[in-house]
């Protein structure tokens, strides 16, 4: 009967899309609820499936009933049932978080954005769940058409750096269906499963060397892995509160996810491994990634475009952990898309409550906030330490794992990589917790009369639909690093593929 | 050897965290309230920590294992004699550190006390943590927690200096911590466990070179903490800080956890053995004594009377690293108790130091004169932790003295004397001035010299503190059985090697 | 950014040609694409389905989910263009 | 060689074609052409599924006189169907992306009056954004 949720885990956000403008025709207020509602559904059968799928092991789910190779299958394993409980969770407090960022920014549009809201996690849920190449492709297609269409309603220069988005994320889109096309006219066949019985057979083939080279280009770009970034620290940097929390924490890591999927499960690691030589070019791309995102990080004093470098930054360490090609640098890699999920959900929900509540994203605007905004800060100070690494946040292990991962390959340069990266986010992150916690350093706030030191600062926190989906990821960033030890041994241990 | 489950541990680490929440919860009106969370988890902790030292004594381990990641890879606490010596140091200090806080915040009136009790509490959860860990990671974990929750502390006064301090301060351990971070990758890489072993795990298990190498990223990544020279400059600059905070990150928790850290690396992890085979013990040895020296002259010339503190605990923890190093029976008997005395002297002076400064607003050295009458108990356990800290008798430093200079003639290394004695020296000439001048010459503003002290909250944990040192003179076994602790330490772990 | 365009298309091409190498001919019926999975839909598809259209019984029944993602993605780029054009239209209307 | 070359005929036109497409997305500076740039690549590979599909000498694959009773159905004598259900999706798919960038591209002219990229950069320097 548990398989019956997989199904659902799509269809209710798919059908529930189509009745917003309904809901919004009659009244407008019911799109919220009726969202939030209709999210949790996905999450109550993404957690039953990943029970079942701990319990008693992967399984597939026929649609229409058709035999797989010839009709379509979702396929649940662990790492897909993992990667769906990250995307339903996030979602969800997403969701929730959304409401007064919505009724602020786009009063008008509020049908439409949940519609595509809707659609986005879907198309996001339905990428990570289908065990077909090509359904994958159309479930692509939904998230991305619905993420452009919310980034262009952002603020100043969202539209081009959309239209940017589109081109790029088109180029890539289309090399991922150009790959599907290659396997096909090497297999003859679209699912996974098949596929990755078929294909070691035929590993010599140029076709397939050329199929699997589109792909990896492909998904390089969807997850924004440098250097075929350009797209992403514009368009998610314009986008608005709501919708950046929304795909900056997922639209990487889903692409990341299929990038293990592909990599893994589809060929198998003894070809991508060993008869590709893509291993270390992505391990020096990620190292690159790592660098020049903390660098522009640096540079910004825009709160809100540091943290979109520092998600460029991010891409380079799941992608690090799976080219080190090991199992401690994949576990440490599936661990990431989780806490970095979680950890750039918390931080730009708190930008965004930040943003309503003071109209600035400047980062030397922020004093006082600790004392304006005591709840919101402390949870972004919490992210804060977790991603400079510091225990017992989450961040902390899976820098461990993906530490252990470069020593067992024996890439120095990778590790220093890692451990530079914590420095430079501390420094970035120091920088923002020192404006908003302390005194100005120099007295240039001396027009008030030089009074700064006397004046009260009322308590002025972020509504309580934003206060608590905050509150809830800073615990998760404690949480899960807490119980990262019982999250590995009892699922990431099983995604990561046998033959490592 | 005997191993007792029992979840003490936990507590003991859960106790100060579980208060610093409260702390947090109860917040600037109730003052009172939040205070006696201080003062009742201290106490707790101290009871819990003190609880187990029989059990220890017996000759038995304590275990609790929190969570497993990985074979071999756990956070895990494990109690020998060595962690029980630094946890009852600390959360016997936390007693008298806690009464001291309350005395010197409210004396001052500072601002964001709140924040300071929740971090001070939250520092000693996890210097009981460092104390109690079985292994390197959880070590680690414990580690990083203490680097965070301390900053904080360093920036309290936010000022410009303070912020700089805190920087200064964040730049040095979080670099330390991530080079940390990799040593400890390596190690699981190259043994497949980080469990603390009495003499070291390490024997035979990767080339001299990548072992050297590993050893000098552990002791820089643990040696920055305990301020080993060329490491130590955050040290001084982070005086900044209230002066219970200096005490506490110079006399107890930080700089301790950090020659903590050494000596496990030094005598657990790597073992006499082996490092007596690959020969850097003598290097770690002239460190050392380079730093000894070194910060002994630096002190002479600082006339911030903290900041000729803060040189003196470097002079200090490099003798104690260095009593490691000479990997006698002796010399660590001598380092390890001397973790204890050290302890209990040093912070008697910065309770001194702060004392004067929320009494008289006077920081440097220079305007002491003539105090010794104003406060004749303040500035009478002056003199006792200065006698101490140069190893004169009775007091408790001299113990610590004496096992050093056998454990250097032992080690056939005459030098090394010398060292322990020019060490001796310098710490006469840096602090008898004080006692001189405070006692003797006539006070600069020529007002008559009258009785008064400052509060008691803070003249009464320091007389204490004064009294100790001169009973671990005396008596070495007294109360906390210090002495007992250092010898089954030292017997595990030359009983291996 | 031209000289970019250029070095892009030439690798792509270029890797693209060293593809074709190992591909089946032009209307080569034995081809695996011709030969594993599409003979079954052209055997039974009718006789499952009912539809003497092959294309029309693959498209509606045997992958009629990647159809319904189809026109989800129609009804996304619908409610896309709403979203994107609606308001500013009021706007310069009032 | 010419055997070789004009055997796989299909496979050079379609490079070429998806070469231009790319070429005009990636270095021109027309925002228009850059869309008609994407049209291109992605009808290029369109051709290209369809263009696996294809068997010699066979035809559509509607049997109109099979339908009923069990006798063999020749495969060779039909196409192979599912390369065209793919681009069928595939086309839907293109169809609503050119959609969706056309309406972002009403949205730039709206703001900057113009859809050449280099001037709509220099706008954007001069005010600042």
């Amino acid at each position: 009967m548990a398989d019956q949720f997989a199904a659902l885990i799509i269809v209710v956000p798919l059908i529930a899309s189509l009745f917003v403008p309904v809901f919004g025709w009659w009244k407008k207020k019911l799109c919220y609820p009726w969202v939030v509602a209709v999210l949790v559904i996905p999450l109550i059968s993404s957690l039953s499936v990943l029970n079942t799928v701990m319990t008693t092991g992967k399984f597939s789910y026929r649609l229409g009933g058709w035999a797989p190779p010839w009709g379509i299958e979702y396929m649940l394993d662990h790492l897909s049932a993992f990667v769906l409980v990250i995307v339903s969770s996030i979602s969800l407090i997403v969701a929730i978080y959304s409401k007064k960022s919505v009724e602020d920014n786009l009063p008008e549009k509020t049908v439409p954005f949940y519609t595509l809201f809707l659609l986005l996690v879907t198309g996001l849920m339905g990428i990570v769940i289908t065990g077909d190449v090509f359904n994958l492709f159309v479930f692509l297609e939904i998230s991305a058409l619905s993420c452009y269409a919310l980034i262009a309603i952002g603020e100043e220069g969202a539209p081009m750096a959309t239209f940017n988005y589109i081109i790029i994320g088109t180029i890539g889109a289309c090399f991922y269906l150009l790959g599907i096309g290659y396997l096909y006219i090497a297999t003859g066949s679209l699912n996974m499963a098949d596929l990755a019985n078929i294909l070691p057979d035929l590993y010599h083939s140029k076709v397939i060397l050329v199929a699997f080279a589109f792909f990896t280009v492909g998904l390089a770009i969807k997850a924004g892995l440098f250097p075929l970034h350009t797209w992403l620290p514009d368009a998610y940097c314009t986008a608005p509160s709501a919708v950046s929390a929304l795909i900056a924490p997922l639209m990487t890591k889903v692409a990341a996810y299929v990038m293990i999927r592909l990599m893994f499960t589809v060929f198998q690691p003894n070809f991508s491994v060993n008869m590709v030589p893509v291993m270390p070019i992505l391990g020096w791309l990620s190292v690159m990634a790592i660098f020049w995102g903390g660098i522009k990080a640096l540079a910004q004093t825009d709160l809100k475009r540091m943290l979109v470098y520092v998600v460029v930054a991010e891409v380079g360490y799941i992608v690090i952990g799976v080219s080190v090609a090991n199992r401690m640098g994949l576990t440490g890699a599936i661990l990431h898309i989780m806490n970095d999920a979680v950890m750039m959900a918390c931080l730009f929900l708190v930008v965004g409550a930040i943003l309503y509540k003071t109209g600035t994203r400047e980062i030397h605007q922020l004093r006082h906030l600790n004392k304006k905004m005591p709840f919101t800060m402390a949870a972004f100070t919490i992210t804060a330490l977790s991603m400079c690494g510091i225990p017992p946040a989450c961040g902390f292990f899976s820098k461990w794992y993906l530490i252990l991962g470069t020593i067992e390959a024996g890439q120095w340069v990778w590790a220093a990589a890692l451990l530079c990266s914590s420095l430079i986010n501390a420094v970035l992150f120091f920088r923002v917790i020192e404006c908003a916690y302390l005194k100005p350093m120099e007295p240039a706030y001396a027009l008030n009369g030089g009074e700064t030191k006397h004046e009260e600062i009322q308590r002025d926190e972020a509504p309580l639909t934003m206060l608590v989906p905050i509150v809830i990821m800073a615990a998760g960033v404690i949480l899960l690093g807490i119980f990262s030890g019982k999250i590995i041994s009892s699922v990431i241990q099983f995604a990561v593929p046998a033959s490592f | 050897m005997d191993v007792l489950y029992s979840s003490r541990p936990l507590w003991a680490v859960l106790v100060s965290m579980i208060a610093a929440f409260l702390i947090l919860a109860t917040g600037e009106k109730n003052r009172n309230i939040r205070e006696s969370w201080t003062i009742m988890a201290a106490l707790a902790k101290f009871l819990i920590v003190f609880s187990m030292v029989p059990v220890i004594l017996q000759g038995k381990v304590i275990e609790y294992t929190i969570v497993t990641f990985y074979p071999g890879l756990l956070l895990q606490f494990r109690i020998d004699a060595f962690g029980m010596l630094f946890g009852v140091i600390a959360s016997s200090l936390w007693i008298a550190t806690s009464f001291y806080s309350i005395g010197y915040v409210r004396g001052l009136n500072e601002h964001a006390q709140t924040r300071y009790f929740f971090a001070f509490a939250m520092c000693l959860s996890s210097t009981i943590g460092i104390a109690f860990s079985a292994n390197l990671l959880t070590f680690l974990v414990f580690y990083e927690i203490l680097t965070i929750a301390t900053y904080p502390l360093v920036i309290h006064k936010e000022s410009k200096e303070g912020i700089m301090g805190g920087r200064k301060y964040l730049a040095y351990t979080l670099t330390a911590g991530c080079v940390l971070l990799f040593a400890i990758g390596m190690i699981y890489y190259m043994t497949g466990t980080l469990d603390f072993k009495a003499g070291g795990f390490m024997a035979g298990s990767g080339s001299s070179t990548v072992l050297i190498m590993l050893f000098a990223m552990l002791i820089f990544g643990f040696g920055v903490k305990a301020g080993i020279m060329p490491m130590h400059e955050w040290l001084p600059t982070a005086m900044v800080a209230p002066t219970p905070v200096s005490a506490l990150l110079h006399a107890v928790a930080v700089v301790k956890a950090g020659v903590f850290g050494c000596l496990r690396v030094i005598l657990y992890v790597f073992g006499p053995g082996l490092l007596h085979d690959l020969g850097i013990w003598l290097i770690m040895a002239y460190i050392a004594s380079f730093t000894i020296v070194v910060a002994g002259f630096l002190a002479l010339g600082q006339d911030h009377l903290k900041r000729r503190l803060a040189f003196s605990t470097i002079n200090n923890l490099a003798m104690i690293v260095l009593g490691a190093a000479l990997l006698t029976k002796s010399s660590m008997t001598g380092g390890i108790i001397h973790m204890a005395n050290h302890a209990f002297m040093k912070i008697t002076l910065f309770f001194c130091a702060g004392a004067i400064h929320v009494k008289m607003h006077k920081d440097y050295v220079s305007q002491l004169d003539g105090l010794g009458r104003q406060m004749p108990l303040t500035m009478g356990a002056f003199a006792i932790g200065a006698i101490g800290l140069s190893g004169i008798p009775p007091m408790s430093g001299f113990i610590s003295k004496w096992f050093l200079c056998l454990g250097a003639l032992e080690a056939n290394q005459i030098i090394f004397l010398f060292v322990f004695m020019t060490s001796a020296m310098l710490d006469v000439a840096f602090f008898f001035p004080i006692i001189y001048n405070s006692f003797f010459k006539k006070p600069m503003d020529d007002v008559a010299p009258h009785f008064d002290e400052a509060p008691m909250f803070m003249v009464i944990p320091l007389v204490i503190t004064a009294l100790l040192s001169i009973v671990f003179g005396i008596v070495p076994d007294a109360f906390f059985r210090f002495f007992s602790l250092t010898s089954l330490a030292v017997q595990n772990i030359m009983g291996v090697g | 950014m031209k000289v970019i365009a250029l070095i892009a298309v030439i690798m792509t091409g270029a890797l693209l040609i060293y593809g074709v190498e190992d591909m089946p001919g032009w209307g080569d019926p034995n081809s695996p694409a011709s030969s594993y999975v599409s003979p079954q839909y052209i055997q039974e598809a009718t006789e499952k389905t009912a539809t003497p259209n092959i294309v029309t019984a693959v498209l509606a029944d045997y992958r009629s989910y990647d159809t319904m993602g189809e026109t989800v993605v129609v009804f996304t780029a619908a409610i896309g263009c709403i979203l994107m054009l609606r308001k500013k239209r009021n706007g310069e209307g009032g | 060689m010419l055997d070789y070359v004009i055997s796989k005929y299909n496979f050079w036109i379609y490079i070429i074609l998806m070469m231009i497409g790319l070429y005009a997305m990636i270095g021109k500076k027309n925002l228009v052409k850059k869309l008609i740039g994407m049209n291109v690549f992605q009808s290029a590979i369109i051709l290209f599924y369809v263009s696996i599909g294809v068997k010699a000498g066979a035809t559509v694959p509607i049997l109109s006189g099979h339908g009923h009773g069990h006798e063999a159905i020749d495969v060779a004598s039909y196409i192979n169907p599912l390369p065209h259900v793919l681009m069928l999706t595939a086309i839907v798919v293109s169809i609503a992306t050119t959609g969706i960038a056309l309406a972002t591209l009403i949205l730039i002219y709206r703001k900057y009056n113009t859809l050449e990229e280099d001037e709509i950069l220099k706008i954007r320097k001069e005010t600042g954004a």
